[in-house]
């Protein structure tokens, strides 16, 4: 790895007796004439942001139509993912399909389940009452990585297959009352995708008839993003996000479960005696500290505010504890708020760091009383070969150099 | 339920048909048809074999398809090899309890730059030709909506899944266990007698994700560290 | 105007006996590979999306530079507005400031008033503790064209000097504190860009000291957008916008308001008695539908759903109630969650319209009680010279043959 | 309060100085100096006069900087002008009450090209002009730090202002209202005999934001009106 930068990277020249050159001295910003406006109708980020990107994790996959590319979580703030840097995930690439002729159908695996099967264009699907919450979304596969040892250096491929947006659309519940869906009977729905891989899902009907699970067209108050699902995907709040199809062109009531490809090949978790979990679906309690986090370096001792992100499949974040010396003791971190189900929430804490070694760790507990484990207690139960859902606490370790590395503490 | 005037109308049953392709576990859903090994060698050779391996057991684009699994786990339905914790890979046979899982997919998604062209019989025929791949059935066989549930009967790992957890919301399945099987306490302080460190980022892996300098902000309370070669300029 | 279209325009062509050619035919994107992932390492809306893009009003100003970009209200959804979308106003034109040339500095305007006055980097500013709080931002002008008559056809136009993000800062009393601001002194602080403009604006030491004021750098979940101040930003919550100082350098404790240009010329409201009011900076409560709104129709009888926007400068919405028939009934709309101080919150109400002519009109209240006036109860005390503050209920004119209009009713 | 060990540095008086350019209705701020009438021409039409036309009259970018106040409003101190609802446009001059707030703007932020450019005493100078083109100084005066109170005495507009509203937070200003001047009652039914109507958008307006249609969506519960012309294509 690499020696600690000077002071020069501080970003504060040693200023002459005088003082800054960027203060004494005119900037073009305070003494020309700017852009105009709408020299963007639709703008971009600062050319200076251009580290901030979605990446791709070398050797994670050969083909990137089958791959991830990973949000960079190492320099966000707050809780909504600005759609632009919203992780990806395709299995067979994604589209931009024209939404005029786009199609959504409702259908029954007996007929005796829906009794109006139907069909929907986006007019009609906008026409409907329509509902907007904020939700995190979390690859069921996200630090997968990292079950049996470290394996990546940043929270970028750690943790950046998490993303959390406001979505806007109609609850499915509605959609199937509308067709006359059976909804005593029916036990399972089935999502379907109009991509290539047709993605398919068997979905929770308890999180249907909750009113959660949604038919979005909207995220972060604009359309959906193509590599998002444009013009629908399902939202299953507190679920992987493998379950949320996206390009959803069909839903199929039934009373039984898919095992689809995706349900029975992959998304399922091997416990030590060779059994593989199926339908595991729910994204338990976890949190990680985004900054400092691995591969950054702290220039200088003295304060730093100690920043992640926590997030449960079961509800609100209750609590979240941080740890300087590796879990042997703790300290409560200050919540962000809204504090909302199923969403995001951004903790913060302080910390004088006084140059010597340090392993920062995140606790988080929901409000079912659920408290995030360690690896040795997620292992004791699962082994290392699960590849999905691994909510451990993230250890990252601050050498006396300032230097930050990915390391796994029990 | 509310009612939504001139919103919707009904799917016509060609529609339906068009687009309800999903086949189920218990067989629901699919097909009349059938295919040999024969056929599906045919198939496979101009149409999957490019990526997948002649044998299916190209590592290219994916893990193999076929391999790892034995004679003896077709008798108890359990991929043994998964057991062991230094078998190389899981293969898709491996792993799959469910034939159905084959049928519908390679139907709706295979081959992969050409989705959905398959007639029904030619996914038999290439399905079959997997399961004589997999030595689950023989080179004469053929595959057909009439026999699938005696492969079904056959599949190595058709034993091997479990739905005892709580990470499905409700009680959808019999079978479940509802309680978080992990978890942790609330400690503050003094939790354990010193923290145990049992794995480190390898020196090689360092590197591997580029240039990490260039994935932080050039400003801000940190910096990047400079590792691997930088990203090509945009 | 326009006529209305004919069936083809719905959307839904008239299906064959056999059905939608879109179902019936296989589509490209279900039978085809489609893009790899980070194929944008930064991504962009749908190409069927352009429609909706920041734009100016022809003839409000001469100069773009010295102009408004207005945000496409008429087709968002939920309260979070996409920054690329986020309506732009610019003084003297926009830079995109080299953050690590960028530098903040806090002075008195008397040296008791700033024990040590400071400088601050970038990297200085993003180490201390942060918060990070939704809240919309309004121009002090939005609506301003509509003071005397109905003068602009869409929302876009009417209300588009409106957005709304999740800022992430420095508490602005965190950097004083540090200085060590006598803040019992304290009447007032000076805000000052690092543009052309050095816009200035004198800011309520009230909202300072409860915490609200933030130094900003983060809008949702990135950096600021240059457009909108990168790298740093005042956000003075519940206040028009101008005295959200961009590409902030400066802030300066005073206990004398500073009557700059922007508050001694401009966003001073003239009153019937050629009085001009001054220091007016408190956005009271307003709120406007979105959809649907002027220079859209409605294709179709039916059901419908009509969504809005509510806002108040002093607190959180408690209620918005809808009227179609211009003010004489009204209904209460459902608003969604989170409900947030000085936010944005969604409503929604269903409609079936029946294909006589309607006005839709919503009328909000917030926390204090306070209830938005009509046209009639606004111009009573503040005539219609005032340019500034417009908060009054906005109608909109369903004609029979679907067209919607502007329309003012008292 | 906190502390924040290692963040921040303190500001050299140079740095100060550089950059506390502000100058308040008390003349707080305000650089020594001085400028006269005929220095302010010379400026003016080298700097400004582009833009702000000869007599600062033009309307092409801005509205006029003068016009439109009375040797009486400087008795009055204020524009009798702003009273009429018929008088065509608000000059500066008509509006601003503080000469301090022209100095401060012109000094920060013209010419508006090429902001910070002005020596103290060229913005004297250019203010002298002005003033003297709002008739408010003769064609021989000179400005300085030591007079501006003077001018301020006799500015068209200075008792133009009220802060007696309930638009700013808290007790800011002594004279103000703290209750909100407007309002309204949540009444729900039969809240009005009829919808009075007293303006529609006039004919011409519709097509001035060219064409609707290609400002909204093309799928959707609506459909943009066909209006103006269409947008260039991107
Ligand atoms: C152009 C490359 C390509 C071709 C041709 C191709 N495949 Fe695939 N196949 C893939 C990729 C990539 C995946 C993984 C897709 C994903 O990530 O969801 C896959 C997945 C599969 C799977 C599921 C494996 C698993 O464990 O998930 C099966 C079964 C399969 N292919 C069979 C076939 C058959 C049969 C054909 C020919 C009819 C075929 N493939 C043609 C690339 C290809
Ligand atoms: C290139 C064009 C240009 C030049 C040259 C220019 N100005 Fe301006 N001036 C403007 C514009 C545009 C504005 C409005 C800026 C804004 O919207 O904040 C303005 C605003 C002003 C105002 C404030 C008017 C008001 O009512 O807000 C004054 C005073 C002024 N200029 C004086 C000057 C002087 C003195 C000079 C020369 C030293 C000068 N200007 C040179 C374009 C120009
Ligand atoms: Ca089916
Ligand atoms: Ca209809
Ligand atoms: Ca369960
Ligand atoms: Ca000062
Ligand atoms: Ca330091
Ligand atoms: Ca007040
Ligand atoms: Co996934
Ligand atoms: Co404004």
């Amino acid at each position: 790895a690499a020696g600690v930068a000077g002071a020069a990277a501080l970003g504060r020249p040693a200023a002459a007796a005088e003082g800054d050159d960027a203060i004494l001295k005119p900037q073009p910003w305070a003494t020309s004439l700017g852009q105009p406006v709408a020299a963007n109708p639709y703008g971009v980020p600062s050319k200076y942001e251009r580290a901030l990107a979605r990446r791709q994790s070398p050797g994670l996959t050969q083909v990137a139509a089958a791959s991830v590319s990973f949000a960079p979580l190492q320099g966000m703030f707050g809780i909504i993912t600005p759609s632009g840097l919203h992780f990806e995930r395709h299995h067979q690439g994604w589209y931009d399909i024209d939404p005029a002729k786009h199609r959504f159908m409702v259908n029954g695996a007996r007929p005796e389940f829906v009794k109006t099967p139907k069909v929907y264009t986006l007019d009609d699907i906008m026409r409907l009452p329509p509902v907007s919450r904020m939700h995190f979304i979390e690859c069921g596969a996200n630090t997968g990585m990292e079950w049996g040892n470290v394996a990546v250096p940043t929270v970028q491929y750690s943790h950046g297959m998490l993303s959390c947006s406001e979505f806007t659309g109609v609850p499915l519940r509605t959609l199937l009352e509308d067709c006359g869906a059976d909804l005593k009977a029916a036990k399972y729905v089935l999502a379907e995708g109009g991509d290539g891989s047709a993605m398919t899902r068997t979905i929770p009907i308890e999180l249907v008839l909750s009113g959660e699970v949604m038919v979005a067209y909207g995220q972060n108050g604009e359309m959906l993003r193509p590599e998002n699902g444009y013009p629908l995907r399902l939202v299953v709040p507190g679920v992987q996000g493998v379950s949320w199809v996206k390009w959803l062109r069909r839903v199929e009531v039934g009373d039984k479960p898919y095992a689809t490809k995706d349900e029975a090949v992959h998304y399922i978790d091997l416990m030590p005696d060779g059994q593989h979990r199926q339908y595991t679906s729910i994204q338990e309690c976890k949190s990680v500290i985004t900054s400092p986090s691995g591969g950054q370096m702290l220039l200088d001792k003295g304060y730093f505010n100690v920043s992640g992100l926590a997030w449960s499949g079961r509800g609100k974040i209750s609590r979240v504890d941080v740890s300087f010396d590796g879990g042997v003791n703790w300290v409560e971190a200050t919540l962000q708020t809204p504090i909302l189900s199923k969403c995001l929430t951004r903790f913060n804490v302080p910390w004088n760091w006084d140059g010597r070694p340090a392993v920062l760790q995140s606790r988080a507990m929901d409000e079912t009383g659920f408290v995030q484990p360690s690896y040795g207690q997620l292992r004791a139960v699962r082994g290392t070969r699960s590849i999905y859902h691994n909510n451990a606490i993230q250890s990252w370790k601050v050498a006396d150099s300032g230097e930050i590395s990915n390391v796994q503490i029990l | 339920a509310e009612s939504f005037p001139g919103v919707g109308r009904p799917a016509t049953p060609a529609e339906v048909k068009a687009w309800d392709i999903d086949v189920g576990p218990d067989f629901a859903g699919l097909p009349k048809g059938s295919g040999s090994v024969d056929r599906g060698q045919t198939v496979w050779e101009s149409k999957c074999e490019s990526c997948h391996g002649t044998f299916a057991e190209s590592n290219s684009v994916f893990t193999p398809l076929v391999g790892g699994t034995t004679a003896e786990d077709m008798k108890t339905g359990h991929t043994a090899n998964l057991r062991r914790t230094d078998f190389p890979q899981r293969t898709t046979f491996m792993k799959v309890a469910t034939v159905s899982t084959l049928y519908d997919y390679i139907r709706r998604a295979m081959p992969w730059n050409a989705p959905k062209t398959l007639s029904d019989d030619d996914v038999y025929a290439v399905l079959a030709y997997l399961l004589n791949l997999a030595e689950i059935v023989p080179s004469d066989f053929t595959l057909s909506d009439a026999n699938i549930a005696e492969v079904q009967a056959m599949m190595p790992n058709r034993n091997g899944m479990t739905t005892a957890h709580a990470l499905w919301p409700g009680p959808g399945f019999g079978t479940e266990a509802n309680k978080p099987d992990t978890g942790n306490t609330p400690c503050m302080s003094n939790c354990k007698p010193k923290a145990e460190q049992v794995s480190i980022l390898p020196d090689y892996a360092w590197n591997a994700h580029g240039n990490l300098a260039g994935q932080n902000r050039a400003v801000g309370p940190v910096r990047g560290m400079k590792t691997g070669p930088d990203e090509a300029e945009a």
